[in-house]
């Protein structure tokens, strides 16, 4: 499982080498990023190929001692989602970015050297590490653009994520301080005899600080300012990985450490539910009142994570495998959708809603894969988005929630108030003569691609349910994980 | 009624406050009242064996560099990014700072201290294993040097005694080093960032070279962090 | 196997290819060509299963009924495409092809997974075949599309329930939601409350595509309330109200388009009573209702499209070009005339009076009656438009011929069902032991509209009349302010305060806390 | 040393009410360092065990406090002081953008 | 004695926080950071942990310090 630590490595070495490049070399940065995306794509589906049953990894072989990485399907899960996002972003940004190419490339390495961090560790402290590693320049690719709105979104987002990180920090150390130890299967195995209260304390906190990263009402209000003005490219990987690695931890944090038997007895599964109901249908609102696009989208994005965390919290087999698919389903949806703006952006730097008017018959194509995405974000049948909501609803339903699957269709019905308002501003003729930069084939073909497995992920949604049906075992029993963490 | 509004408004962030204390109040109190201390095993193994399994006499700095040394490259990480972020928030322009100049005996003064600050850096760095301090400890009060030179010469000195772009590749090759140290680990057979396991020499407990790898990484680390905080501190400074 | 949907959707993504005129021409008419001979040789009976997730699907399922609604939709499908091929573009051609492949996979579909998946797709191409037509659709698009995805939103939930309570997706015996059910069917009949997409959409978009909706999407309506919701007496009187409020709302339009709209509502409501009377023959009855109003709302509505074409407007006063200038259209609009009136053998007789004759209670009857009635005088004022009225109209452009073969076509099926009603039976292989042409039947198909010929007459003046202010008022638009008011609201609370933003935050660590601890 | 805890908890509500309360922006990044410093106590807290010996064995000792929260504290403080860095480098940036340090008028940004 | 002086510098170091905090002036309380830094380092020598006292001497204690100061020099000319 060396390819593992590689997998964290490898973006590092990469980030430092531009680093040094853009002081000597400049002309091989196209070609470094490029061919380092490739080998670190066979590395994911390297480990992703190895990772079940799961293997264990452990950083300077020192056993439980030390820190160990784990991949395990959930984790796998989550690094073929970087698989699919990574290189095409990556392609995309080479010809998209102007100013600040380095620099952007090297936050961009150093933010999924921590997503992957995030994703393979199975220890607390470093979980928190990592997370730093991936919020601090995930703040600062939005700062890239050096803009007023830019800067101001940095900040907003500097405080609200390291208040997060405070208290998830606040409650690594109260755990350390109550288990003397900071592997997760450990602790999760100290806590059987930690009184309840206690327990509840220190998972309100870890909650609260994934929560705030993860952007659940009324704790959203930074994410669309840190979307408004920031390299398009990167909202790809924002809401892709970077609120999703934040939804990775809590989950397993909770699952994990805590055990899905004291979530359902501290009521944290009726509470997750609920707040995740509240959250879809506030952004939903929302939503329809934006006159940017961007900031509309990242108002979806609030709501679409709203619905996984319901599947996540729903707390049964179906509901992880649900929730779990939609995280993947909705980074693909995404991903097209910023990258279409993106597109849009690059070629008449069309921001708010009404400057993409009459787009619609000028790229036929990427309006086209423009209407799949959102209509797929929506959850309409035969796109892939459709596939997990109706695996969260039926979960929702069967385990009791029942509520929570009306108010999906009822958030659907919502989304697709300013989807559609968005698809038919794309539609209507302009009078305005357009000046169009034409986008070369390097920004279509990552935009086609990922648009197109919307289709395919629809259609034959047993792909990637191959893998996700795998998760649950080793979620709602931790023993599992446990077991082959400490090496038994 | 808006000042009545603004009471309340104050009032109620004060209440949110308190609450919290009060809240975190009850934890530590049942968290004290648990005594927990026998469950350190792993400290305590740290403590009973971590002197032959390292070579390091410093447990905090072994903690640091060996057993958790992942941790150790995520902060490293975070260090580079922050100087990365700081120094492309700063547009190309002069430095304003204060506007004074000092007088003679400070820039003696100052001339007089490098050479000790120096050395008191490169002591921090390498018996990191032995006594407190080490790489990031050792790393800032290098980083004093060029911040010195700075502030009494204005930053075009500083810079070109230190060239930005140098410290910027010692920066990154204090970091790929680390990580190259790191792979040792893997070339030699065993598992990234190996060291104790490994069996680098442990040598004599108590001598500068002893403890394997743990005296190197510190001083990548400290290359690293010294230019790390030089660029971060040049950076703010030359913020118009 | 092939079935005449998938052959469509087929043909949608062949059309997407960039091809010629000449080659669109062909694939269009092999495909529908070809699903009409599909549709016509499949055996009823035969199912067909498939694995997907962890259901197993029927997404082909046929039976005697929706063999004949196929075969009735495979040839409106032909009609409406030699229709209107030489008018649309080809992106909308291929829309109009997922819009008929997906109507003829929802009748055919076996499970409820499979319809929910063909209907919402059927709402998808229509509203964008709305949107893309022209440039004054967009906002008749968005508001056709919000309403036909809350009607599918509903068949979801109705789905989710029924799964929940049975563990199936099998299409008979539902037991949960049928309140849901209920609500998509409505809508998707634009049911007197939920009508208000029906004349909007039909009279904004361009008549080549109203032609095509109007065969489709009420029409599917009515098959899914046949399977699903048969038998419910109380829709009965329901559908009454309904046709009823069509018939006064049609009386008082000026524009053909919304009287033929409006007048779809009220032949809509005797499918309904003929499904929610439950009984064989009222189960029949309303399937070959669909089947002829099918045949004779969209000859009408081709002609009206000719009129369109020709001179460019659809007030009612344009239809006085009918006559010489255009001899196909107006023979065909006389057919579909005395069809829709019921004057035997025409094609509305039979099925009206099939109808008639499941009806048991006397309230019902004369309701039907009365329906009758209306929709003659309607028609008759169509007709009086048509033909009697002096108008100095001209001719702008000849009608196409592609065009006039459309119409032409289904006019030749009306009069062969009109003269031998018997026909359908055999398609559908039932007997129902009716003598269509005796005494009891005639006289009580004709009554209506021998009525309806004085009346009118009488009261030309009240019915010819040009009404100014037509009756409009739509909830919907209300509710959609309220809650686009909301969201301003909501988002006037995000101004920016990160003082706000980091109490809210605080706020909702300490409401964790209480919840969590205690 | 119970004072010791009390002292963490004043520190980190002190820390949370200047953060959420302070209009100034340097005061708000100064309520970080203090939540930040108050972490770093509590983490030197845990490790902290009466009569203990500092952990570096020249030579054997009867008790040495726990290590590995020290290793912590030493890991958040460098988070910290970047974390702190770049909030202040992004302060000095809102200051010659907007002209002030009032947090109220970072409005820029809403809806 | 030790308990008596260790706690003295706990009420010391609040105090100084909430000087910190509350003063009008931001010079003033900048000035305090670094009297904050210095208790604390005391604090953690007393309780043992000279490494990260050396480090909170040096990075909380001296260059946030600095920090600090370079963005009210920025801030308010």
């Amino acid at each position: 499982m060396e390819a593992a630590v590689w997998l964290i490595i490898l973006p590092l070495l990469t980030a430092f080498f531009i680093g040094i490049s853009k002081l000597y070399f400049k002309k091989i940065l196209a070609p470094l990023v490029t061919g380092s995306a490739i080998i670190y794509l066979y590395l994911l589906i390297l480990v992703i190929n190895h990772s079940y049953p799961p293997k264990v990894y452990n950083v300077g072989a020192w056993g439980l001692m030390g820190i160990n990485l784990m991949v395990d399907p959930f984790s796998a899960m989550f690094l073929l989602m970087i698989a699919i996002l990574f290189l095409p972003v990556i392609i995309f940004s080479v010809k998209y970015i102007k100013s600040h190419k380095h620099k952007y490339f090297i936050f961009t390495y150093l933010m999924t050297a921590g997503i992957a961090g995030m994703v393979l560790t199975a220890d607390l402290f470093n979980l928190y590490v990592f997370l730093e590693v991936s919020s601090l320049s995930s703040c600062a690719l939005v700062a890239l653009k050096n803009t007023n709105k830019g800067i101001e979104g940095t900040f907003k987002y500097l405080i609200m994520s390291t208040l997060g990180s405070f208290f998830i920090l606040l409650a690594t150390i109260l755990t350390y301080s109550l288990t003397g130890t900071l592997n997760m299967a450990e602790i999760s195995l100290e806590f059987k005899d930690i009184p309840f209260q206690i327990k509840s304390t220190l998972m309100s906190f870890f909650v609260f600080g994934y929560v705030i990263k993860i952007g659940l009402i009324p704790l959203h209000a930074w994410i669309p300012d840190t979307y408004e003005d920031s390299p398009i490219p990167y909202n790809v990987l924002s809401s892709g990985l970077v609120m999703k690695s934040a939804v990775y931890a809590l989950i397993k944090v909770l699952y994990i450490i805590f055990g899905i038997d004291f979530l359902d007895q501290s009521g944290m599964l009726h509470i997750g539910v609920f707040w995740g109901v509240i959250t879809f249908i506030v952004a939903h609102l929302l939503a329809y009142q934006q006159s940017n696009l961007s900031r509309l989208l990242a108002y979806s994005s609030v709501a679409q994570i709203a619905y996984i965390t319901i599947g996540l919290f729903v707390g049964t087999e179906g509901g992880l495998i649900a929730g779990n698919f939609h995280i993947l389903n909705h980074a693909i949806m995404k991903g097209t959708l910023f990258l279409v703006t993106a597109i849009f952006y690059y070629s008449l730097s069309a921001v708010k809603i009404e400057d993409i008017k009459g787009l619609g018959y000028k790229f036929p194509i990427l309006s086209f894969i423009f209407v799949v995405a959102s209509l797929a974000i929506v959850g309409l049948p035969p796109f892939n988005g459709f596939i997990s909501k109706w695996l969260i609803v039926e979960a929702a339903i069967e385990s009791g929630f029942v509520y929570a699957g009306f108010f999906i269709l009822v958030g659907t019905f919502l989304s697709l108030t300013y989807y559609l308002k968005v698809i038919v501003t794309l539609y209507t003729k302009t009078e305005k003569e357009l000046l169009i930069v034409k986008p070369t084939l390097s920004l279509r073909l990552p935009t086609i691609f990922l648009g197109s497995l919307c289709i395919l992920f629809g259609i034959v949604p047993s792909i990637p349910l191959s893998l996700i049906n795998k998760i649950p075992k080793f979620l709602l029993d931790n023993g599992e994980y446990i077991r082959i963490l400490l090496g038994g | 009624m808006s000042r009545m509004n603004a009471m309340f408004k104050k009032l109620y962030k004060l209440v949110l406050v308190v609450s919290l204390a009060i809240f975190l109040f009850i934890v530590f109190d049942e968290i004290h009242n648990l005594d927990n201390n026998s469950k350190r095993y792993l400290s305590e193994h740290y403590i009973s064996e971590g002197v032959q399994e390292t070579g390091a006499i410093n447990i905090v700095t072994s903690v640091l560099y060996d057993y958790r040394a992942f941790d150790t490259l995520g902060e490293a990480t975070v260090l580079l990014t922050a100087a990365a972020i700081l120094s492309f928030l700063v547009p190309l322009g002069k430095d304003k700072m204060l506007g004074t100049t000092f007088t003679m005996i400070v820039s003696q003064t100052t001339k007089f201290f490098i050479p000790f600050l120096a050395v008191l850096g490169a002591y921090l760095i390498l018996f990191g294993h032995l006594a407190p301090g080490g790489g990031f400890v050792g790393g800032v009060v290098m980083a004093v040097i060029p911040i010195l030179l700075t502030i009494t010469y204005r930053v075009e000195f500083s810079e070109y005694k230190f060239k930005p772009a140098k410290k910027k590749l010692a920066e990154d090759i204090g970091a790929i080093g680390f990580i190259l140290l790191g792979l040792v680990g893997v070339v030699t057979g065993s598992n990234f960032l190996a060291n104790g396991q490994a069996n680098f020499g442990p040598g004599n407990t108590g001598e500068l070279i002893s403890a394997g790898l743990i005296p190197f990484l510190n001083l990548m680390i400290g290359i690293k962090v010294g230019a790390g905080l030089a660029i971060i501190f040049n950076s703010l400074i030359k913020e118009k | 196997m092939i079935t005449p949907g998938f052959l469509y959707i087929t043909g949608a993504i062949l059309l997407l290819l960039p091809v010629n005129d000449r080659i669109k021409y062909i694939i269009s008419f092999l495909i529908t060509a070809g699903a009409l001979i599909v549709t016509f040789y499949l055996i009823p009976g035969y199912s067909f299963q498939l694995d997907f997730l962890k259901f197993t699907l029927v997404p082909v399922k046929v039976d005697n009924a929706s063999k004949l609604t196929g075969l009735i939709f495979a040839v409106g499908g032909l009609a409406a495409v030699i229709y209107s091929i030489k008018l649309c573009s080809r992106f909308i051609l291929s829309l109009i092809f997922v819009f008929i492949g997906s109507a003829l996979t929802v009748v055919f579909s076996g499970d409820l997974f499979t319809l929910y998946v063909f209907w919402e797709l059927m709402t998808i191409s229509s509203s964008f075949i709305i949107i893309m037509a022209s440039d004054v659709t967009k906002k008749t698009g968005y508001y056709y599309c919000l309403m036909q995805v809350a009607g599918g939103l509903s068949v979801l939930w109705g789905t989710f329930l029924q799964y929940s309570a049975t563990g199936n997706l099998s299409l008979n015996a539902i037991e949960a939601g049928i309140p849901f059910f209920m609500l998509a069917v409505a809508i998707k009949l634009a049911f007197v409350g939920f009508h208000t997409w029906l004349p909007l959409a039909y009279s904004k978009a361009p008549f080549y595509v109203t032609v095509v909706l109007s065969i489709y999407t009420t029409k599917v309506g009515v098959y899914i309330m046949s399977i699903l919701l048969s038998g419910i007496n109380i829709l009965a009187y329901a559908g009454l109200i309904s046709a009823l409020f069509g018939m006064v709302m049609a009386l008082r339009q000026n524009h053909a388009l919304k009287l033929l709209s409006y007048s779809i509502i009220i032949q809509v409501g005797y499918m309904i009573i003929g499904i929610s009377i439950g009984t064989e023959k009222g189960i029949a009855g309303a399937i070959f209702h669909l089947v002829n109003h099918i045949l004779y709302k969209t000859v009408l509505f081709m002609a009206v499209g000719v009129v369109i074409y020709t001179t460019g407007k659809d007030t009612l006063e344009n239809l006085g070009i009918m006559g010489r200038k255009i001899p196909v259209t107006s023979i065909a609009t006389l057919v579909a005339f005395l069809g829709i009136a019921g004057v035997p053998f025409f094609n509305g007789y039979m099925s009206k009076s099939l109808i008639k004759e499941a009806v048991q209670e006397p309230l019902l009857t004369w309701g039907l009656n009365l329906m009758s009635f209306g929709t003659s005088l309607i028609f008759l004022k169509f007709i009086y438009y048509a033909f009697f009225k002096n108008s100095n109209v001209n001719l702008t452009k000849k009608p196409a011929i592609s065009m006039q073969l459309g119409l032409g076509f289904l006019t030749v099926l009306m009069l062969l069902i009109g003269i031998h009603p018997y026909l359908l039976e055999n398609l559908m292989n039932t007997d129902l032991g009716i003598h269509y042409f005796d005494k009891k039947h005639m006289l009580s198909g004709i009554q209506p509209f021998l009525w309806s010929i004085p009346v009118f007459l009488l009261l030309k003046k009240y019915v010819v009349k040009n009404y100014v202010r037509l009756l409009y008022f739509d909830m919907y638009r209300k509710m959609a302010k309220i809650l686009v008011t909301t969201g301003y609201q909501l988002s006037n609370y995000h101004d920016g305060k990160l003082h706000k933003y980091l109490l809210w935050a605080t706020s909702t660590l300490i409401i964790l806390l209480v919840l969590l601890m205690f | 040393m119970e004072l010791a805890y009390v002292v963490v908890i004043i520190l980190l509500s002190l820390g949370m009410y200047t953060i959420i309360t302070k209009k100034n922006l340097i005061k708000i990044v100064m309520g970080f360092t203090i939540l930040e410093s108050s972490l770093i106590l509590l983490l030197i807290l845990v490790s902290y065990k009466p009569g203990g010996a500092a952990p570096i064995l020249d030579k054997p000792y009867e008790i040495v406090v726990d290590p590995i929260p020290q290793a912590l504290a030493l890991t958040a403080i460098v988070i910290g002081a970047s974390v702190t860095a770049v909030m202040l480098a992004v302060v000095i940036k809102i200051y010659k953008r907007y002209g002030t340090l009032n947090v109220d008028e970072l409005r820029k940004l809403r809806g | 004695m030790m308990d008596i002086i260790f706690n003295m510098l706990m009420i010391f170091l609040v105090i100084t926080a909430f000087f910190m905090v509350f003063t009008k002036d931001i010079s003033t309380a900048v000035i305090a950071l670094p009297i904050y830094g210095a208790i604390l380092v005391v604090i953690f020598v007393i309780l043992q942990a000279p490494g990260p006292a050396i480090a909170e001497a040096v990075i909380a204690a001296g260059l946030t310090t600095v920090f600090f100061v370079i963005t009210i020099n920025k801030t308010e000319y």
